[in-house]
């Protein structure tokens, strides 16, 4: 198994394949479906400092080859996490990526210092983009001063490395890649959702009770994928890359793209099996590219910025 | 235990308007309960993306096949509705916790509107089976979108009310249950919220299990697609993994 | 048929569907299908000073649900537009909104002056977000301050109204519509494409020559709904709303959004008849849905703001 | 006259490995000439979104009915091959301009690659019904690809290539064209764009006419996708509508 195998800050992973957070809850659901210790990693569930109910339903709406989710960030608080969630996930062989989220700074300062030293927490992963929240979320990841003081803060008290989730909704994600890498981020995330909107035909009425909601799956799969391309000419730092990835394929241009490891969020709930059977598929894959580890393939667009010569 | 199987359709009709009867073949029929839903893949296609939730609507273990009942109502079921006998069908289940049959002693109200009936056919059978006997209340719009009525009248006492009046009685289910004797032990129903609602204040004493919608993700309880605020000491509850059965009382308005 | 027209600054429209800019070319090939009469207006490929042939091929590539382009802004110039292009359209009893391009701000003021002196020209489109271009194109359209300086020079030469184009490569397309507002635009047209990516499997290598391209197609509807809706609560503007329109009730959904009148892009190589289709349904769609005219729907999602309470 | 139609699917089946006969019927057959090309929705989905060019490879006007055969490569003619007689299927065409049929006199050469082969078989019927004599000379990967060999045979000389030698020359088609005499008077291509290229310069006297492939979005010249530099006055040329077929020398290398 050793050429799927890849090495990121705090992250042994067996394999690049992980569940992106927010579509894998905290691991129960799929550990009765097949032995997570299978994953390369597990990103759970955003976690908060109290625990919140989310938004009203609906809080899903599908749309062409995506959906459309307002979950509002719904999870049991740190303390219930920590006593109930991870102990729970700590029988498994797998490192655990928490998901970390909140109002103010100071909420993600308080839950990471904590979160990050759970037995099985390996890495820490500052949600700045969540767009279904009033407060907080998304406001810290348009901004590349207020992305970069986070980071730095949460380095400072984090006991694990920290990965920053980057937000789609922006004009130019490399400028917020480059700021949190300043601010001392040990890998990047990305991406997470992009704002969008469903109505009823017949009333107008948004369907979402939240009006809007973050677009994920295969529609979104062209742009996730030119903003990890993006970033990965211009920072150093690992990238998980996510968005519409369904099949081994999308996981292959994700790495192409330069992707250290990928994330699998909607495709769970099409197929709940998609993890290990894309880890399965993976060595075929190597093969039928003549590449010996997952690594030759990371960032193998790039090469043909220099042969290609344009009008 | 959840699986996800490619059976094989036995065959498809439209029963009524936009009603299908939809039977298939497979190994996971053999775990399913009265009450527990499918989540069906229309199509190997990302347009539609999501899987669809429909409810169980007929068991029949020997044969290894189940029945579901639905309406056409947007990408989805249209899509479904294509399939032809021979087709493979994706199905991801059981899902969720069916009704309790064994809740029941002697009589039992089943009260169900719309496509919430299809459940209560299979959970009638099997009442039925145990000696339990069932008085129907099925709800429709229209005499056109009735469904099952001789299936339903076959195993008990059926009533059936159409909003438009043109068939049984004219208007809700309710008006025809203001009308009959409240001598069951338990009831059960499953159809829109209000729906539901209206029931379980109808017979605040009596045991009563109640089967409940929301738009779902995951349709296994790791999205937080489906919640419903609890009024038990749980703060929420999820429909597709907690329910979509839930006793009386324990779903928030 | 006048429950179907909308009167927006220039333009008498006699329903609110028009084809989309670089979508239907100059009309030639479509006026070989039906009759261009019947269309509310036609958006002209984008114009430039000189001709340009655009970027190397391969131009488009499919996604789930959508399409990327890299066309590049090929046209034959203004000079051409205006001796054989416009007057071929003259014959045809519709309106011209002549989107205007440059790669600097001298390029679109030229072009605009002389456009909207056109005889059949009605409004000029200002496409300050085409993704495709080196120079130019979204960069004018990204920042506020530069689109706004760009509208007002443009509003200073042009002999018709002025509708800017806006690109939803943006963290805040509001403030980008508050700031062409300021500068005396006298409506939007969003949304352009949403810059993306794709790439061959086996080689990792992009597909459009170009690298990345414009995605377009119902993929890229549930953002631009976004965008529409929430630029609604904030201008006054007219709003022609575009992105992913292939059906009746994408238009009634864009219209409930806020938009004034919709265009068509990509729908347009799927059933090259789409416009006449679309026009022809339209008032069977009024009648489901109890509308004596299209302006009774514009905004109507709106309303449900004031009566629905949230959590 | 370009109109869009929901045609027929008569039969299709699989003739070569991944290479798919497809014969449907429509009123637009009328309208076409060898060398054009339809536009085909694989499904009335959003997933294949865009149309796909196909080749016209036969025509039979009494019957209302034309071919195309076509190789699988991906998501687009992954559904066309599911479809089945009795099927609908969405057609926008005639497209392009065809094969001057008239510009042969005598004796023609016809130099097919892969899915270039398809369109050179009603331009070889026509120009075989003219009283030209053809000779045809095919390329194809593997002898398991080969098609429409004895089709070919049948109207004329036919030399077949693969690239790994199971069947016929071993290698390309130019292999093939060194070792026959250039006795022809006019000569007809559709292939991969290095191979036309081949052709073209191994005939320089000659006249020739070459069909060229590009990625297309509308199919009718409208968005400017399908452009390819050329050599004569104009600086561009849409394949889908100045093309598919060029007099050689038109496009730019
Ligand atoms: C537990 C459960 C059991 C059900 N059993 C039945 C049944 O036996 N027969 C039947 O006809 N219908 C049943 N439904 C409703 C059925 O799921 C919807 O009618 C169906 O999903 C509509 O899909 P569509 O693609 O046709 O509509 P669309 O409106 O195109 O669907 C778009 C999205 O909304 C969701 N959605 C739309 N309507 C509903 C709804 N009422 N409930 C939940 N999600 C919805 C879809 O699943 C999909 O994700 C059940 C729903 C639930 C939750
Ligand atoms: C004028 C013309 C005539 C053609 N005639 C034939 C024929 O008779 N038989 C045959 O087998 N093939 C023919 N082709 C090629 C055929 O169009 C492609 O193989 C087909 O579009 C691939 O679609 P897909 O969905 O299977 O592949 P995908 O790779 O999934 O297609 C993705 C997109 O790329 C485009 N694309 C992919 N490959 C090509 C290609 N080689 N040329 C143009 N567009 C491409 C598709 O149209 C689609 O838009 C012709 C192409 C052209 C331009
Ligand atoms: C239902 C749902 C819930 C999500 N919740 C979270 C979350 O809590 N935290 C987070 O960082 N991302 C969350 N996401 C975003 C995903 O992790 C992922 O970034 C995005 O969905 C794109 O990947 P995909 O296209 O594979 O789904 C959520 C996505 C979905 C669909
Ligand atoms: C092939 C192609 C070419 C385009 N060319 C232009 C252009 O020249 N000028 C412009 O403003 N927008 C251009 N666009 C963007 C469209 O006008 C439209 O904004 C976008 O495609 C979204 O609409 P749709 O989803 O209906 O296609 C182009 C789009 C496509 C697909
Ligand atoms: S549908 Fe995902 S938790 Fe219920
Ligand atoms: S495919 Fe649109 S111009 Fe040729």
């Amino acid at each position: 198994m050793s050429r799927l195998a890849v090495k990121l800050p705090g992250l042994d992973l067996k394999n690049p394949i992980m569940p992106a957070s927010g579509c894998f809850g905290f691991g129960r659901e799929f550990a009765n479906l097949y032995d997570l210790s299978q994953l390369g990693a597990i990103m759970i569930k955003a976690t908060t400092r109290e625990a919140r109910f989310g938004n009203p339903t609906p809080r899903v709406a599908e749309t062409a080859s995506g959906m459309l989710n307002a979950i509002g960030l719904q999870n049991p608080g740190l303390e219930k996490v920590l006593t109930e969630e991870l102990p729970f996930l700590e029988q498994f062989d797998v490192p655990i990526i928490a998901n970390v989220a909140g109002s103010q700074m100071e909420d993600y300062i308080e839950v990471a210092e904590v979160i990050s030293r759970a037995p099985n927490v390996r890495a820490v992963e500052l949600n700045i983009s969540c767009p279904n929240v009033k407060e907080g979320g998304i406001a810290f990841g348009t901004d590349p001063d207020t992305a970069k003081a986070l980071t730095e803060a949460v380095k400072a008290v984090s006991a694990v490395p920290v990965y920053v989730k980057l937000s789609p909704n922006v004009t130019d994600i490399v400028q917020i890649a480059e700021a949190v890498e300043a601010g001392g981020a040990d890998g990047l995330t990305m991406i997470n959702t992009l704002l969008g909107m469903r109505l009823d035909h017949k009333t107008g009425k948004p369907i979402l009770a939240n009006r809007t909601g973050g677009l994920s799956g295969p529609a979104v799969k062209p742009v996730a994928l030119r903003m990890v391309y993006e970033v990965r000419k211009r920072t150093v730092l690992p990238i998980i890359g996510m968005g519409g990835i369904s099949a081994p394929e999308d996981v292959i241009d994700f790495l192409s793209a330069g992707a250290d490891a990928v994330a699998v969020g909607t495709a769970n709930f099409i197929n709940p099996f998609i993890c290990p059977e894309l880890i399965q598929n993976l060595p075929g894959k190597l093969d039928e590219l003549g590449a010996e580890s997952v690594s030759d393939l990371t960032g193998r667009s790039h090469l043909y910025e220099l042969t290609d010569h344009r009008a | 235990m959840i699986r996800k199987e490619l059976m094989t359709v036995v065959r498809q009709r439209e029963i009524a308007y936009r009603i299908f009867e939809l039977t298939a073949r497979g190994s996971i029929v053999g775990d399913m309960e009265p009450g527990q839903f499918v989540h069906i893949r229309p199509a190997d296609s990302f347009e539609p993306l999501l899987r669809r939730p429909i409810s169980i609507a007929a068991i029949e273990p020997e044969k290894k096949e189940f029945t579901m009942l639905y309406r056409t109502e947007g990408r989805g079921t249209e899509v479904l509705a294509e399939k032809k006998s021979g087709d493979a069908l994706d199905v991801l289940g059981p899902l969720g916790n069916g009704f309790p049959v064994h809740e029941a002693k002697r009589k039992a109200l089943l009260v169900g509107g719309g496509i919430g009936v299809p459940p209560l056919y299979e959970l009638a059978r099997q009442l039925s089976t145990l000696g339990v006997e069932t008085v129907h209340v099925l709800g429709f719009d229209s005499a056109d979108s009735v469904f099952y009525e001789s299936e339903f009248s076959a195993i008990g006492k059926t009533y059936v009310a159409t909003v438009d009046g043109t068939r049984g009685t004219a208007g809700f289910v309710t008006h025809v249950l203001e009308g009959i004797p409240d001598d069951f032990d338990t009831y059960y129903s499953c159809g829109p919220a209000p729906m539901l609602k209206a029931v379980e204040q109808l017979y605040p004493g009596k045991t009563g299990y109640l089967s409940y919608e929301q738009r779902m993700g995951c349709g296994i309880g790791a999205c937080f697609a489906c919640v419903c605020k609890s009024n038990d000491a749980r703060d929420y509850v999820k429909v597709c993994s907690d329910g979509p059965v839930f006793p009386a009382g324990v779903v928030a308005g």
